[in-house]
């Protein structure tokens, strides 16, 4: 199997879709299924085979290449199982919506687009997907119209300034060593002056920041995640965010040169630690911020932002201290947040489904009687996000916060650690407000979520528990990673690790907790029978409760954000919005120019000539 | 091998029983304090032999699967404390691990509550949830501070490290930490002046308002073993730990004791007074003493 | 204050001309491409007037360039008046002695231009002073109060004939010769009528197109102004 | 003023291009713009002839008489004046025909009056 | 014998021929256009193989080189005038359909001509000649930006003619002044005579050629009269406008520097680096302008001054690298602004409004020609995989390969721009698609033969995106050609 052959496949497969769906929708469907599914096969198949090609004999005279290694495995097969999951989901989600034809082949697309990311060699090819995944997600955020459309516009704005700044960055390197591969660049890179590194590291380092939405870079993030079609959202939180965090990864193997032999530069040292701290303020900030929303999927969104902050807080931090430990923790992190997250936006979207598009967390309640299968999944979801224990999350967030402790950076790790915290707060608002409390009146009757949305959550929710209880599954690759981006390989095991320091037993953790649960089943099963009574027959102490709605769930925390409402502007966004309005308005001014009178167009032309001469004959700089 | 299994299945009960008796002791040493003569200690073990057999009334099952996953949660916490030279649980992911498992009692217990569907639970669940980040903030500090001091994630090592050293309380970052913990136990306990969110007059009982029967009894009993694990894991962290059972328990209960005379002296809090409360003095020696450790490190 | 800038800009402007034009000296023989046309061009060209030579062989090229714009002119000015087709339009006739002034003086002022370009290669003159003599003398018709207008389809016809004459005249000389506009047709005795290659055959078919073009020019401006 | 005597040409030539520039700065009327231009166009044309001034020199027309030792000027530019005059002819034309269009539309000439296309 | 003056003057001779065939029949003259540009493009491709290995230089007359005007057919004058030929054919044959009122066959002499005169001025190897076509190019475009005749076309010619006017005849007197020092008015001969541009006396015509020709290529401070012009004009002109004609005046401007006045990069003189500061204020101004008009026709036309600003900065940077990304930006420019120009032509046409707004929903009731505008919007901000993006790739590359801060600061702005372009050009892509619009639009696509260009414009943009290596090697002895003088010289004087 050649890697060419994969994108032709994924590309072609976005190509088709869009032809069938002119013809019959059943056969597009089908087609997009198909495709993605036989893109997870192709890459279940290729575990472990390492693959490399140039595949195009020289675009500007560089030749692109393609490569699959474990990095660029580990990732892939996530973003095709999340694709093919995703557009599973789109079946039911996006049947009888307008312009499917279009949605499905642009699913395609970003899905090809992005394994094209992982799959390059060379940083051109990188480029290339790279503005392609951005454009594609660009009209797929705006696929919903109205409040959509600003969404998009803010997304593809960051994302035009990141990859500017990429580009700049990727012809610089190409500038100085004359050769784009990846590989090349990684020898090259070792030899460069300490500024120069720097230089590189910061300017990447904002294209995947504005990506991976690290902090003072995130604006565009809750909109767009808020906005896009549900399935889409589940991608874009999963894998498209975190091309970012492949990003990081990739500059990680770039001067990986420098962590092996010398010893650090201290620049790079530096910058990861910047980076590291900034990771530590994304997920403080934007936890705190998500408990405000009352909007599920914003409120999503703004985890999506914080938990991205443990990915960089990981690999920043591990590649600062050349710790694998961190590192390994980041990778993992970026894998599990992109299940248990995907999980969350389809169970909301479930919703979604059956009650017409409501998110608004205030006007849901009590659906767990109504659709069981999407509260599992909501409730593992934010176990994961939490990261309880037996649930992805926790493992690798353990990793994270042990390799900080060990190597002496407790702040880090106190934010880390308040972060889940507030995760505690915001995502409990989530489960009680959409699926606990009361259900409403209207939403008495709705039907449970079709298999094709119970499929994936099911999927998912397995995964969940699943790399909660045997971590050892993914971390193997990810060990592989982390001795191809040179670092020390970890102690791993199919349960955790085992080290001086404190060792992580899954099973263990997993005897305990089900034997104990057993036990206390069985003595709550011993105990006298209860009776169930209808939901709204409860104790009210007296008072009267009116009985069709109490939205009691309302501003559940309202006692904390009379207290920290004035902390938890997004400062940044305002800024950048007058930034924006900034622009705007210079632009507006400049416009004065063309002021329509030709006289003042004809006395432009003379003054040009006149200043040219003048200046030639004062000071002949010409 | 079979003590090992005697120590999984016996502990949580000696850790139960211990919690019970603490309840029972908190009511009587109140009472005390305030001029009332008290149930007696063993009203508590009466009330749950009495809930066990009582009918109860259930909305469903995640009513019943939150309190069951809260209690689990509890129990399989206490089984990573060592009590004494007990620690049945030692090798499996240390003080980490222990901040997760202890946040399955209160999960539990909202998922629970949620289902119930009663506003005095909402209000009490969200107070509480408040309340907890309120104190989780120097809580968290103070642990970090341990680990950090110690360097290690593991609560054994941390014990075995005071036995070389003495009491980790008397150096001098640690005394802070140590400080910063006994004034936020009874926030972590939930006991007055921090029992707004079950306050039985205002929102009668919050959470608690819809249990009866078993579930009342697995509430009651999931609160002893909190009883338990916050005031164990300070005497492990702080006072050394101890060498048998005995005399671990006597440190407990001199701790308990003092958690019981503040409890007893004030009136309940707002919940933002709480927080205020929690984020300024507690937060500021945790901090301090985290920063000391930190400098001393570098 | 529109007026001091101007006056500064533009003296920047003069003296930056001034400091490269003193570099030009007046009246001196610098040019060498000029003193080459002077000497040779005689013999190269058989035409006496060495300016239709330049203008005709040496930059004909220009010159045919010219003339399309002229065309330009005269399609673009119909299609900015935006005129369809001819109308007649009433007039206030004019005195007798004017109209009658006009009739006999039209057919000698046409004789005049026809004898400018006609021997353009031998005297001052040439096409576009001849085609601009023949305009004159419709300009005169219409100011002597002719009621008739001029027939555009004819007048068309004239300046794209002749447009392509100039255009198959070149590509003849391409087929033949090799070059555009190469002299195909003998230079012959110099100083005669019929020399000087094929200039004038380019310049009659200038001569023609100019003076209809500068017409039609005339025409659409008169009927866009009644 | 050898500068004048040698340069007169020129500066009569430059005079009115400057002139013509001056006129299209500063005046507001559009039919008063486009005599500007048509200065312009004539002070570029008398530089170019100017240019090929020889002293003492003919015209470039040799003649059956006996040439005498008077050289001939450079009959280039007079070439490049004919075009450049054609061309001028060609602009001023349409610009006329421009104004008459623009003055039914607006109703003025006046090129400050006639802003609707701007910014 | 193919002879580069066939290029020239066959569809001169059509134009000519124009009238002549409508008096047989009114409908003849739309569909004369095609052939001669037809013609032009296979003579293009059949000089190619020449070209490439030296320049073709013909002279007309048959007389030496310096004392007759040459045509110098270079890769450079190949490439761009079967650019222009390949441009006008499609826009010819969009316009069969599209221009309806009027006189037409005026107008397709007039665009005829326009072509000619950008062809001339491409080939021409003199600079008084230059001037002339120059000229045609100019005056026939004045002449077809009043066509319609309504408020704003005339208007916009008036201001087009005055500025152009005073542009060329600032260029006549560079040209004179030239003459007077030189004696001589073919290229290679003056530049063979030039020592230094940066001595007064050749600085002041370089002055005033630049501005001449700078009016005309829409540089900064000159270019009053492009967003009014391209705006007003009817779609096919505008596409001709912002595809060819400026780029035509770039490309004299870059003669006119490298050969004549004998700029590089290493010469003592520095006014490349002014000239590629302009370049990226041009940009910047173009591009600002561009954001927040509502106008769609303006905004693209200011989308064209930002990309003649990009343009004009990788040619000033003088590299080959930079000159073969500037003729490539020049190229992907034309075709996908063209493309643009004719796809609003008929969405404003149906919408009866040039308001941004109004076009909202058109995706559904055109859905090829927006996607066509689409695909065209994402190749000018350089998107991948469309001829936009290898071409700003190459930019960027050149302007870091020359290791100078100053540059390094203007390649910063040019990003920048490219940015605000992605904001304006997204927006009206989520208009055209995303936003809810005026139902009352019939649900009908362009006609046919006009879809015909647009289609084959997207397949070029796409194709060019993907196997850039189409045009790179023809562009890279383009940009050779373009850079080396003694090379020209020795061609074209033998």
């Amino acid at each position: 199997m050649k890697p060419q052959l994969i994108l032709l496949i994924a590309f072609g497969g976005a190509f088709l879709t869009y032809i069938f769906g002119k013809i019959s929708s059943k056969l597009r469907d089908g087609a997009a299924v198909a495709i993605s599914l036989a893109l997870v096969a192709i890459f279940a198949c290729l575990y472990g085979r390492p693959l490399q090609e140039s595949f195009y004999w020289g675009f500007l005279g560089l030749n692109l290449s393609l490569r699959l290694d474990a990095l660029s495995w580990f990732f892939a097969i996530a973003i095709v199982s999340l694709g093919a999951l995703s557009i599973i989901f789109s079946l039911r989600y996006m049947r009888d919506r307008e312009r499917t034809d279009f949605y499905y082949s642009m699913m395609l697309m970003v899905n090809a687009a992005m394994l094209g990311i992982v799959l390059s060699n060379d940083l051109i090819s990188f480029y290339i997907f790279w503005e392609m995944m951005s454009w594609c997600t660009f009209l797929l955020i705006s696929y919903n119209q109205h409040r959509a459309l600003d969404a998009g516009m803010k997304y593809i704005i960051m994302s035009m300034i990141g990859s500017v700044a990429m580009l700049a960055g990727i012809l610089s390197l190409y500038v100085s060593f004359d050769t784009l591969l990846i590989p090349q660049i990684a020898s090259s890179l070792a030899t460069a002056s300490p500024g120069y590194v720097l230089f590189v590291l910061v300017i990447f380092g904002i294209a995947f920041g504005i990506k991976n939405a690290i902090m003072p870079l995130h604006t565009w993030l809750p909109d767009s995640y808020a906005e896009a079609p549900s399935p889409f959202t589940a991608v874009l939180s999963g894998m498209l965010t975190r091309m970012g965090v492949y990003g990081l990864l990739l500059i990680t193997y770039v001067i990986g040169g420098m962590i092996g032999g010398t010893g650090l530069g201290s620049n790079v040292s530096k910058f990861n630690y910047v980076l590291a701290w900034l990771g530590a303020l994304t997920i403080v900030v934007p936890t705190f911020i998500a408990m405000l929303q009352n909007d599920a999927k914003q409120l999503l969104a703004w985890h999506g932002i914080g938990q991205g902050g443990y990915m960089v807080l990981g690999i920043g931090f591990g590649v600062a201290t050349a710790n694998s430990l961190a590192l390994a923790g980041g990778i993992f992190h970026t894998l599990n947040h992109a299940i248990y997250i995907v999980l969350l936006f389809m169970s909301v979207a479930a919703v979604q489904y059956r009650t017409g598009g409501v998110r608004d967390l205030n006007s849901l309640g009590g659906l767990v009687a109504r659709m069981p299968v999407a509260f599992v999944g909501a409730l593992l979801g934010i176990s994961g996000l939490i990261g309880l224990p037996l649930t992805n999350g926790f493992v690798s967030k353990w990793m994270i916060y042990k390799a900080l402790i060990i190597e002496g950076h407790p702040f880090l790790a106190f934010a880390a650690l308040i972060g889940t915290w507030g995760t505690i707060l915001s995502v409990y608002k989530f489960l009680h407000n959409m699926y606990l409390g009361q259900l409403p009146e209207k939403y008495k009757h709705l039907e449970k979520s079709p298999f094709s949305m119970q499929l994936p959550i099911a999927v998912l929710s397995s995964a969940v528990v699943l790399f909660g209880i045997l971590p050892g599954i993914p971390l193997r690759v990810i060990n592989k990673i982390c001795t191809w981006l040179g670092f020390s390989s970890l102690d791993v095991t199919i349960w955790g690790f085992t080290s001086e320091t404190g060792t992580l037993n899954t099973i263990n953790l997993l005897a305990a907790i089900v034997v104990v649960s057993a036990v206390v089943w069985v003595l709550f099963h011993r105990a006298a029978k209860s009776v169930v009574v209808a939901q709204d027959d409860n104790y009210a102490a007296g008072a009267y409760v009116p009985r069709d709605k109490y939205h009691y769930t309302a501003g559940f925390y309202e006692p904390l954000f009379t207290m920290l409402r004035p902390y938890l502007r997004d400062v940044v966004d305002e800024f950048y919005t007058a930034l924006a309005g900034a622009v705007r308005k210079s632009c507006g001014a400049v416009r004065r120019i063309y002021t329509g009178d030709v006289g003042n167009y004809v006395t432009y032309i003379i003054l040009f000539l006149a200043s040219l001469i003048l200046v030639q004959l004062r000071w002949r700089p010409w | 091998m079979v003590g090992r299994i005697l120590q999984f299945i016996l502990y949580p009960l000696v850790a139960l029983a211990i919690g019970v008796f603490f309840l029972g002791l908190a009511r009587k040493i109140t009472a005390r304090i305030q001029w009332r003569y008290g149930p007696p200690l063993v009203q508590p073990v009466i009330d749950m032999i009495r809930l066990f057999y009582q009918k109860s009334v259930s909305h469903g099952p995640v009513f019943a699967v939150g309190l069951i996953m809260s209690l689990a949660g509890s129990i399989v916490v206490v089984l990573f404390l060592p009590f004494g030279s007990i620690c049945p649980l030692s090798g499996s992911g240390g003080l980490l691990v222990v901040l997760y498992v202890m946040l399955l009692a209160p999960m539990g217990i909202a998922l629970s509550g949620g289902q119930g569907a009663n506003p005095n639970i909402s209000i009490g669940i969200s107070r509480k949830l408040i309340l907890a980040l309120g104190y989780e903030v120097p809580f968290l500090l103070v642990l970090l501070t341990v680990m950090t001091h110690y360097n290690t994630i593991s609560i054994v090592q941390v014990v075995e490290a005071q036995r070389d050293i003495g009491w980790s309380i008397a150096s001098l970052p640690l005394f802070l930490s140590g400080v910063s913990y006994l004034l936020i136990l009874p926030a972590m306990l939930g006991f007055r002046p921090f029992d707004v969110s079950t306050a039985p007059q205002e929102i009668s009982s919050g959470p608690l308002v819809e249990y009866g029967g078993k579930y009342l009894l697995m509430a009651t009993i999931e609160h002893a073993l909190l009883l338990f694990i916050d005031i164990a894991l300070f005497v492990n962290l702080f006072l050394g730990g101890a060498g048998n059972p005995i005399i671990f328990f006597v440190k407990m209960l001199i701790v308990f004791v003092l958690v019981l005379f503040i409890h007893a002296a004030f009136p309940r809090l707002r919940i933002e007074q709480a927080i205020r409360y929690l984020w300024k003095w507690p937060t500021a020696l945790a901090l301090a003493g985290l920063i000391i450790v930190t400098i001393g490190r570098s | 204050m529109r007026k001091i800038i101007s006056v500064l800009l533009l003296s920047i402007v003069a003296v930056g001309i001034y400091l490269s034009v003193s570099h030009i000296p007046f009246g001196a023989p610098k040019t060498k491409v000029g003193g080459h046309y002077v000497e040779q061009g005689m013999e190269e060209t058989g035409a006496a007037n060495m300016v239709t030579s330049v203008v005709v062989i040496y930059r004909g090229f220009d010159t045919l360039g010219e003339v399309t714009v002229l065309f330009i002119a005269a399609v673009g000015l119909a299609a900015v008046l935006g005129i369809a087709g001819q109308q007649g339009f009433p007039r206030e006739p004019a005195s007798f002695v004017l109209r009658n002034a006009c009739v006999v003086i039209f057919p000698l002022i046409l004789l005049c231009g026809t004898y400018i370009f006609a021997h353009g290669h031998l005297t001052p003159g040439g096409g576009f002073q001849g085609g601009v003599v023949i305009a004159s003398a419709f300009v005169l018709s219409y100011l002597g109060g002719r009621e008739r207008r001029i027939s555009k389809r004819l007048f068309g016809s004239v300046e794209s004939l002749a447009g392509l004459v100039f255009v198959t005249t070149g590509l003849i000389g391409l087929a033949v010769g090799g070059y555009f506009l190469s002299r195909i047709l003998p230079n012959g005795r110099p100083y005669s009528l019929l020399s000087a290659g094929i200039i004038p055959i380019i310049y009659i078919a200038i001569g023609f197109k100019v003076g209809s073009e500068l017409a039609g020019i005339i025409d659409n401006l008169i009927e866009e102004t009644k | 003023m050898t500068f004048l005597e040698n340069y007169v040409f020129y500066v009569g030539a430059f005079g009115l291009v400057l002139i013509g520039l001056f006129t299209i700065l500063v005046k507001r009327n559009l039919i008063k713009a486009i005599i500007g231009l048509a200065i312009l166009d004539t002070g570029v044309n008398l530089f170019l002839i100017s240019v090929g001034y020889l002293a003492r020199g003919t015209a470039p027309i040799y003649t059956r008489a006996e040439q005498g030792a008077q050289p001939m000027v450079d009959p280039v530019p007079q070439a490049l004046v004919l075009t450049a005059i054609v061309i001028g002819v060609a602009v001023l034309a349409l610009a006329l025909a421009l104004a008459i269009r623009l003055y039914r539309h607006y109703g003025t000439l006046d090129l400050r009056k006639i802003t609707e296309q701007r910014w | 014998m193919v002879n580069p003056v066939l290029l020239i003057v066959v569809p001169l001779g059509f134009a000519f021929l124009i009238p002549i065939l409508s008096l047989l029949s009114k409908k003849a003259a739309k569909y004369i256009p095609p052939i001669p540009l037809c013609f032009n493009i296979v003579v293009s491709l059949l000089l190619l193989p020449r070209a490439l290995e030296n320049p073709v230089v013909v002279s007309i007359g048959g007389w030496q080189p310096a004392f007759s005007i040459n045509l110098v057919a270079g890769p450079v004058g190949i490439l761009l005038s079967a650019v222009v030929a390949f441009v006008g054919l499609l826009v010819s044959i969009y316009a069969v359909d599209y221009i309806r009122e009027g006189a037409t066959d005026r107008y397709h002499m007039l665009f005829l001509l326009l072509l000619t005169g950008a062809t001339g001025v491409v080939l021409t190897g003199d600079i008084f000649n230059l001037f002339v076509f120059f000229e045609i190019l100019c005056i026939s475009s004045y002449a077809l930006v009043a066509y319609a005749g309504d408020k704003a076309g005339i208007e916009s010619a008036v201001k087009y003619l005055i500025q152009g006017a005073v542009g060329s005849s600032l260029l006549l007197i560079g040209i004179g002044l030239l003459y007077g020092l030189f004696g001589t008015l073919n290229m290679a001969d003056i530049a063979k005579a030039l020592q230094s541009p940066s001595s007064l006396p050749v600085f002041v015509p370089m002055a005033l050629i630049i501005s001449g020709l700078g009016v005309e290529a829409a540089i900064f401070p000159l270019n009053g009269w492009l967003p009014d012009a391209h705006s007003s004009a009817p779609s096919p002109v505008s596409a001709i406008l912002s595809g060819i004609a400026i780029e035509v005046g770039l490309y004299a401007i870059a003669r006119v520097v490298f050969t004549i006045f004998g700029l590089s990069i290493d010469s003592t003189s520095n006014f490349l680096m002014f000239l590629a500061v302009l370049g990226i204020l041009t940009l910047l101004v173009g591009e600002m302008c561009a954001l927040g008009q509502n106008n769609i026709k303006r905004m693209l036309a200011y989308s064209s001054i930002g990309q003649m600003g990009l343009i004009l900065f990788a040619l000033a940077m003088a590299s080959s690298y930079a000159v073969v990304g500037g003729l490539f930006q020049l190229v992907s420019h034309t075709l996908a602004k063209a493309l643009l120009f004719l796809t609003v032509g008929y969405m404003t046409y149906r919408t009866h409004s040039l308001d941004v707004s109004a076009l909202a929903g058109i995706g559904k009731r055109m859905p090829i020609t927006s996607l066509a505008f689409t695909i065209g919007a994402f190749s000018l901000i350089g998107l991948p995989p469309f001829a936009g993006f290898p071409s700003k790739l190459l930019i960027v590359r050149a302007a870091l390969a020359t290791k100078e801060c100053l540059f390094f600061v203007l390649i910063g702005g040019a990003l920048l721009g490219t940015v605000i372009e992605a904001a304006y050009f997204f927006r009206i892509v989520q208009v055209l698609y995303f936003k809810d619009g005026n139902t009352n639009i019939a649900r009908k696509q362009v006609p046919a033969v006009a879809l015909i260009p647009i289609v084959i414009f997207v397949i070029l943009i796409v194709g060019i995106g993907i196997y850039p290596k189409f045009i790179t090697g023809l562009l890279s002895s383009a940009a050779a050609e373009l850079l080396n003088r003694v090379d020209y010289i020795r061609n074209v004087l033998g």
